[in-house]
């Protein structure tokens, strides 16, 4: 295990840069006081703990099995996962390329570490993606959604984004919570989220057709 | 003529013009210039140059780094007309002017849209 | 730079006086000297500058090129001939290079 | 349904069900618990003819949706099918051939479809039964179409189905794409690969050009002094704008086009010479890849629904055949409006028909009809375009609504951003229809 911590950086590592480094894990991952899960688990008291573990959580299949295998998330376990999530479990529904650079990951885990434990200066969880970061109306937040339609709906998704997430290129969408799966989409819809072939699948979605969506995909996730 | 001062010719496509004609007046009659509305493909676009009864006719743009683009002179057995695939940096003017047999000049200018594109 | 190579298309036969099309192409990438390598590094200027048809010894139709024209330049016009004759075609690149091809137009 | 008995004998079981479905039930109830055990005898029938993005996907909607309600069953010859989306990778480099294969095993095992591995050579519209080359026939309520292309006799002259070999269309995919990547690997050094083009309408409009990138990444590392020739029957293609100025990029002075303003209307080749003669003049080649004009496939035509031009026309809202409204045709081989031919179009086409066959045979219920469609191209290594629709359904055509395309001169991370978005598509379409 000491190999694998990089050279000088356990001593080294910068919790101040690793705040900013983490701004990329931000959109899916709540960790302080408060911190729920959101599109992917939250973060507290992760070190040491066993993969796929967490209550509450749709963990993928993989993530479930990798756990069950006996995968705890040690600091160097949790370093290899970020250089690479899909070279340590493949088939996870974490869309992120990796985290290259050994020393980003020190200063990333270093800032985790003080965030993530218990006591008091952990500081308070701050939210993922809001209506207002975009400039939208949280009451499209209400719509109700009807899981039926958008299984239709989503046949248009399921051509680009695998169910499981296990290519790199076209994220997970499975199991992602309603907000998020419906500000996702309305940033899209309004120009706000900037991906050609994503506004132009939004463009056309009416409001109540992304709440159908949300629903379903909320769905799916709990589905074998 | 070129109004003086006339704030288009950034890229010196007055003066450009200026040089073929040897600063004479340039009217705007007896020249044709076909062009697409919207080019699909700013790296070749068909340009289309008709002047009845002229000798030499020329093309400049005024969005390009140069002005200039081809100068055509015509024997007594080519009709003076030509097609030509040109490149345009962006949307701009496409310029005409053309030596007619009795020295005088004429002049036209079509817009050109540059877009990117033609698929399926 | 691959060596161009000219092309052109004109009728087998044609009648006399009658206009017809000729068309004519030559790959050549008309290096603008303004675009850049993928090192950085500006290309130089490189195009072909200036292209002549000639009936029978008579000059018909010269064209002087500007790097704003297209790569692989295109040129398209009409003529019209009293008699058979041979059309000689030929493009000068900036190195000084000249590219020549010519037909044989049969009238009757 | 009135088949006859003879026919029908080698086929069926004594409770109607083929031996082969019989087959794959028992795999599918095995394996498969979340499908309810419909009893097969008074299922509503659906044959699907080609196991292509078309008609594989619309077998595994139909039959997954359904939840055994409905009978499905594949016909498709090949066990094996490669994809003709990513062959041109597979030409360039980028992919091995295996990865480009697919089985059928899933579609069985996941959602009791029943595959039958034959050539389906006749269907009797009165009878509503689809005859099998192996000498069964399977009756349907609702048929599916989806037999992709076969090529136009004639349209390039001098070369027919016999002369594949020496020079191949490689338009579907399997050896026929071994084959023209072999030979373009054999070519002497400054050699001259020659592309006849299809005229329009054809399967994946960037096709060709795509390929012809994938050609000249090849032979610019092997082969560095050979010359590309397109002869090209259209005066204009598929995101011409962004593949022309890749070629520039990645591979100045090898590609010559021959559009019809120079007679690239007027080809003729000589397989036997290994010649392509132009507008009259001979020019010499090293490998020939001729992609003929094409027509819905052979099957669409033998059931009788095809138009002059040889496509199948089809009701927007529903994919079903304008002249019989028990058949539905989908993807390359029907004619339907602004989609172009691809795998894509015929993935989303199959989505719309497999809810509007279930509705009419299950009485679920059926949405308003919506189609999407992207392309997406490579033209060098890490440099990949894209150009994708919507489309609705109209009483007259699908129609398009709405579009984007790559743009001239994006930053090499967009364009590498394309090209792993693609691989990400790949996997996730192959998935949608297999498993």
């Amino acid at each position: 295990m000491l190999a694998l911590v990089p050279a000088g950086g356990a001593w080294s590592a910068d919790a101040e840069r690793g705040k900013a480094l983490y701004a990329q894990c931000k959109r899916c991952h709540q960790v302080g006081d408060g911190a729920a899960h959101r599109i992917g688990p939250h973060l507290n008291d992760v070190f040491g703990r066993a993969a796929g573990s967490l209550e509450g959580f749709r963990y993928s299949p993989a993530m479930k099995a990798a756990g069950a295998g006996g995968l705890v998330w040690t600091a160097a376990a949790l370093d290899g996962f970020l250089s690479e999530p899909r070279a340590l479990v493949p088939r996870s529904r974490m869309s992120y390329a990796g985290m290259k650079e050994a020393t980003d990951r020190a200063d990333l885990l270093a800032w985790l570490r003080l965030s993530s434990g218990g006591g008091p200066d952990r500081p308070a969880a701050e939210p993922t993606a809001t209506p207002e970061e975009y400039g939208l109306d949280p009451q499209l937040l209400t719509i109700t959604g009807d899981p039926d339609y958008g299984a239709y709906l989503a046949g248009e998704c399921t051509t680009c984004h695998r169910p499981d997430g296990g290519e790199e290129g076209i994220p997970a969408i499975t199991g992602w919570p309603h907000d998020d799966f419906v500000i996702a989409l309305q940033a899209y819809k309004r120009g706000k989220r900037v991906h050609p072939a994503m506004q132009l699948v939004a463009r056309r979605l009416s409001d109540e057709e992304i709440a159908a969506l949300a629903a379903h995909f909320r769905r799916a996730g709990d589905e074998p | 003529m070129v109004p003086a001062g006339e704030a288009w010719a950034s890229n010196g496509v007055s003066q450009a013009i200026a040089a073929f004609t040897g600063g004479a007046r340039t009217l705007e009659a007896g020249l044709r210039l076909e062009v697409p509305e919207i080019a699909d493909n700013g790296g070749a676009v068909p340009i289309r140059v008709v002047a009845e009864g002229a000798r030499r006719i020329a093309l400049f743009t005024d969005g390009n780094p140069y002005p200039r683009v081809a100068a055509f002179s015509f024997g007594p057995l080519v009709p003076p007309a030509a097609t030509i695939r040109i490149r345009l940096a962006k949307s701009q003017n496409v310029i005409a002017v053309a030596e007619m047999a009795d020295g005088t000049f004429r002049r036209t200018s079509r817009a050109v849209a540059v877009t990117v594109g033609g698929c399926a | 730079m691959a060596k161009p190579r000219p092309r052109i298309r004109v009728p087998k036969s044609v009648e006399a006086g009658a206009p017809f099309k000729v068309r004519t192409r030559i790959t050549h990438p008309m290096h603008t000297g303004l675009q850049r390598d993928r090192d950085g590094n500006i290309v130089p200027r490189q195009i072909v500058n200036r292209f002549r048809v000639r009936y029978n010894g008579e000059e018909a139709l010269s064209v002087d090129l500007e790097p704003a024209v297209s790569a692989d330049p295109y040129i398209e016009f009409e003529m019209a001939v009293p008699a058979s004759g041979l059309l000689e075609f030929e493009w000068v690149d900036d190195d000084g290079s000249v590219y020549s091809l010519s037909r044989k137009v049969a009238v009757g | 349904m009135n088949q006859g008995e003879g026919v029908m004998s080698q086929w069926k079981g004594n409770n109607g069900l083929s031996r082969r479905q019989v087959l794959a039930t028992a795999v599918a109830a095995s394996t498969a618990l979340s499908a309810p055990a419909v009893l097969a005898q008074g299922r509503p029938r659906v044959v699907v003819v080609g196991g292509g993005a078309g008609g594989a996907t619309a077998a595994r909607y139909i039959a997954r949706d359904s939840r055994g309600a409905v009978d499905v069953t594949l016909v498709e010859p090949t066990r094996a099918y490669y994809s003709c989306f990513f062959s041109n990778l597979y030409i360039g480099g980028f992919r091995e051939y295996a990865s480009i294969g697919h089985s059928y095993g899933a579609l069985a095992a996941n959602h009791g479809i029943n595959v039958v591995h034959d050539w389906a050579v006749s269907v009797d519209r009165d009878k509503r039964t689809v005859g099998l080359a192996g000498g069964g026939s399977l009756s349907y309520d609702r048929l599916v179409l989806s037999p992709g292309i076969d090529f136009k006799e004639g349209s390039v002259a001098g070369w027919d189905l016999s002369q594949q070999n020496r020079m191949p269309h490689a338009y579907k995919a399997g050896s026929q794409t071994q084959l023209l990547k072999a030979q373009i690997e054999a070519m002497p050094e400054g050699g001259v690969y020659c592309m006849v083009a299809p005229p329009n309408p054809f399967r994946c409009p960037p096709g060709p050009y795509e390929r012809i990138s994938m050609v000249a990444h090849v032979l610019k590392q092997t082969n560095p002094t050979a010359k590309i020739l397109i002869v090209d029957p259209k005066p204009k293609f598929s995101k011409q704008g962004l593949f022309e100025e890749g070629w520039q990029r990645h591979y100045a002075g090898m590609i010559e086009r021959i559009g019809p303003d120079f007679g690239g209307d007027k080809v003729e080749v000589r397989p036997a010479s290994m010649e392509v003669v132009i507008d009259g003049e001979v020019n010499k080649v090293d490998a020939c890849n001729v992609i003929p004009a094409q027509q819905a496939g052979r099957i669409a035509a033998l059931a009788g629904i095809t138009n002059d031009a040889g496509w199948a026309p089809v009701v927007a809202h529903t994919m079903q055949s304008r002249a019989d409204g028990n058949i539905h045709v989908l993807g390359d081989a029907s004619q339907q409006g602004d989609m172009p031919k691809s795998g894509f179009s015929a993935n989303s086409q199959a989505k719309v028909c497999a809810m509007a066959v279930r509705g009419a045979l299950t009485d679920s219920k059926v949405y308003p009809a919506r189609f999407s469609n992207t392309c997406w191209s490579l033209i060098a290594t890490d440099d990949g375009v894209k150009v994708g629709a919507s489309y609705e359904a109209t009483d007259e055509k699908i129609a398009k609504t709405d579009g984007f395309i790559s743009q001239t001169g994006e930053s090499a991370e967009v364009r590498k951003a394309t090209y792993e978005e693609s691989l990400g598509w790949y996997s996730a379409i192959s998935d949608d229809m297999f498993s």
